[in-house]
């Protein structure tokens, strides 16, 4: 059976995506994002996974005014970079994995998420920023499958902190039902304080960030309780992107391994921050020798 | 309908992009979007005015595009996740965006968030009730209250 | 306050719009059909709602399977009706109520329904052909704006049968809280027993239709445990689209009164079932004087 | 990964439109979209086969349109909505369409619609284990069991 084994949150700065592929990483201002980033590179090519499943949110890439879906899960086998006005980013095409993201669907929609299905999308930043962070220089091809989720954090409003843990929950449940061995580490990006937009732009409140880091790790249903309102006042108004994070929360267990911490301020207009959790169960499912092969159980 | 008061029109500087403020700006937005392909950015820097004219738009919501009053074009209806593409037809950075809507320099601004960024203390709210009982703002350099130009 | 006074079912069949475009309303087959709305015109002329909510399923118009939402709320100003591969139907563009439809779009999604939103759509026979069973011609504008709600049955699965149930009575608090007097009928579409695709084609099953019917007025919450796949056993495979009629239930109060009912077999491959059920309440709430007026409330 | 038995394959004579039967079906599905507009519908009637050409079809799956082999196009994962606007562009209804579906002449499909439709009793489950303890199915002229002829 497949397992959620881990979870990683980051930031997905535009201005990082543009500084890698410009090959500025070395400069100081850079430098100081990326040297945080380094030990995730090597966590990540250790652990593996075989599926990624990356909870992120679309700039008005890939869903303008005209339809807005509150959570869309990609279902597609390939989901090319979209171009966001200058050029798509030369990065590879994210591969889906079609099969689990259709398990994931179903099984999601009969547990009462009303979920859109999507057969066809472009992948921008929000997606594309943080896999580069993670897992590195894809070098002609990334190393793994990627199930984009895009959650609306554009039109007011957003589905809810709660709603989004709930959802994790749902997905977890999806995952340890499909019936073959796969080692699953799902993303949550987006945030941290930041505010793009108005005379207001620059914010960054720190306290708060590190204060939600501490309750994601160990008490995210205090999390579940935050107001929109206060999540944009708190963490400025593109700071709300933070709800996804819950997504990422609810999927794992209870109780987490906080492997990895990393903030810093800023990136461009924002804080970023990054977290590693491993599930403390981690070893009993997934390619683990013990566990019981369910796979391809079927009817004569 | 009059606009209903919402909570988060006490947010200082900031304007939260509801169904309403989405109805309002639509042929901004829906113009930003067309930026995503390569041909319709030369289209549209090679005649603007006359780009333009392919879109919903009323004569402000023309003229702030024309000017490239970001403010505006949020105040109008316009998204900062749409009007960004407009910013990168431009060869604009997000920062550059940011420092123009807060009225400061591009440098200013990088060094207001070099320095920590812009403190949440006294820009929680317009009202001042969801301010803290803490210290007061910091007062350091480049490090301002939002919406001291406009907003 | 707005208020919604009742609900209507109907199915939704094409044949039965082409009858109406082609004026083969009066042949015998086809009066058989007409004659069972008369009662229906006459009641909705009366009651002259405000809006109207209509529920109904999109059948591969507005969404290819590039993108399927399983909730789709279109807030749009108007909606032109589709051509399904035989021209639009003559019939006049779906005038929307952006005003309430951006109200029940963010007040469902904070109640933790994950609705995808829509500003731009046309609308097939779905919606339209209900509308002129109930609403008669035309006749160059249709009576009232109708809020569409296009709800997946396409592809498997849709929402439960109780997930509907659940976003009409969510729909209904949306409604009471719209500050401004208007008087709202919710429609639910499509259905009843048929199977149109297949070898199958052609399955009715009245016994189980009058049975949902009865459930429908009296014990919807019965409906709401309704498996999928007995849906499709025993109402044909496209008869899941019964699953909408429970939105409009759900919308509705516990208790109501069954002011019309029809049923007959066939309108070309479909059982027609039709009810109209008022709320018992209808009468305190709308236009009612001692309703108090709430309306444009604000702050100076 | 093998395709993992559905509750639903149980049901007889009926193609459940899932996503594995949605992956399968994608270029039949999306050709039939694009006969949404009356200058598609032209010029695939004027050269069908080069028209196909458009699509990421299979050579079974191209056959089964040109052929007009309903049953077929829902097994290579069409879905009736989609293949309805190939029927519309045919200029037939959705009851010539299944009546094709079922191996009936449109007549007899008519006649056993008129007749109170195909029974549900005997149609419920190709297994039997979801049958009623009711009288047996009907055996009335023109009402006939599911999958007869195919499937
Ligand atoms: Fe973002
Ligand atoms: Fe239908």
């Amino acid at each position: 059976m497949a397992k959620i084994i881990a979870g990683v949150t980051s930031s997905h700065v535009p201005a990082i995506g543009a500084a890698i592929d410009n090959h500025k990483t070395e400069e100081p201002y850079w430098k100081r994002v990326f040297s945080g980033f380094e030990k995730s590179k090597e966590w990540f090519a250790k652990t593996k996974p075989d599926v990624v499943i990356g909870v992120y949110n679309d700039h008005a890439s890939a869903f303008s005014v005209e339809i807005v879906p509150t959570f869309a899960l990609g279902c597609a086998a390939e989901f090319p970079p979209a171009d966001e006005g200058w050029g798509p980013r030369p990065v590879p095409v994210v591969k889906g994995h079609p099969d689990l993201a259709a398990h994931i669907a179903q099984s999601v929609i009969l547990d009462e998420f009303d979920l859109t299905v999507i057969n066809k999308m472009e992948v921008d930043h929000g997606l594309t920023v943080p896999m580069n962070l993670v897992m590195g220089d894809p070098n002609g091809a990334w190393p793994c499958p990627v199930i984009p989720l895009a959650v609306n954090v554009v039109l007011f409003p957003p589905p809810t902190t709660h709603r989004c843990f709930m959802l994790g929950r749902a997905i977890k449940k999806a995952v340890e039902s499909y019936p073959e061995d796969l080692r699953v580490v799902i993303f949550g990006t987006g945030g941290m304080s930041h505010q793009i937009s108005g005379p207001r732009a620059g914010l960054i409140n720190s306290k708060f960030d590190k204060a939600f880091l501490d309750d994601l790790v160990k008490n995210p249903k205090k999390l579940t309780k935050i107001k929109h309102v206060d999540l944009m006042r708190e963490a400025g108004a593109e700071g709300i992107e933070l709800v996804m994070w819950l997504i990422m929360r609810g999927a794992l267990d209870d109780k987490v391994d906080e492997v990895y911490r990393f903030y810093t301020v800023p990136a461009s207009n924002t804080a970023v921050g990054h977290v590693i959790l491993e599930n403390k169960s981690r070893k009993s499912g997934g390619k683990a020798k013990k566990a019981p092969k369910k796979a391809g159980k079927k009817k004569k | 309908m009059p606009r209903v008061e919402k909570e988060y029109d006490d947010i200082p500087g900031t304007f939260v992009f509801d169904q309403e403020r989405s109805r309002r700006g639509y042929g901004i937005n829906m113009f930003c979007m067309s930026l995503m392909k390569a041909e319709n950015r030369k289209a549209f820097k090679d005649n603007e005015a006359e780009y333009l004219k392919k879109f919903p738009l009323t004569p402000e919501q023309t003229e702030a595009i024309l000017k490239r009053d970001y403010n505006r074009m949020l105040e109008l209806g316009g998204n900062i996740y749409f009007t960004a593409k407009l910013g990168a037809t431009d060869g604009h950075s997000f920062q550059h965006l940011a420092a123009v809507m807060t009225g400061s320099t591009q440098e200013g601004y990088a060094k207001m968030m070099l320095g920590g960024g812009r403190p949440i203390e006294g820009n929680r709210s317009k009202s001042g009730k969801h301010e803290r009982k803490s210290k007061p703002a910091a007062k350091a350099k480049g490090r301002k209250k939002a919406g001291s130009k406009r907003g």
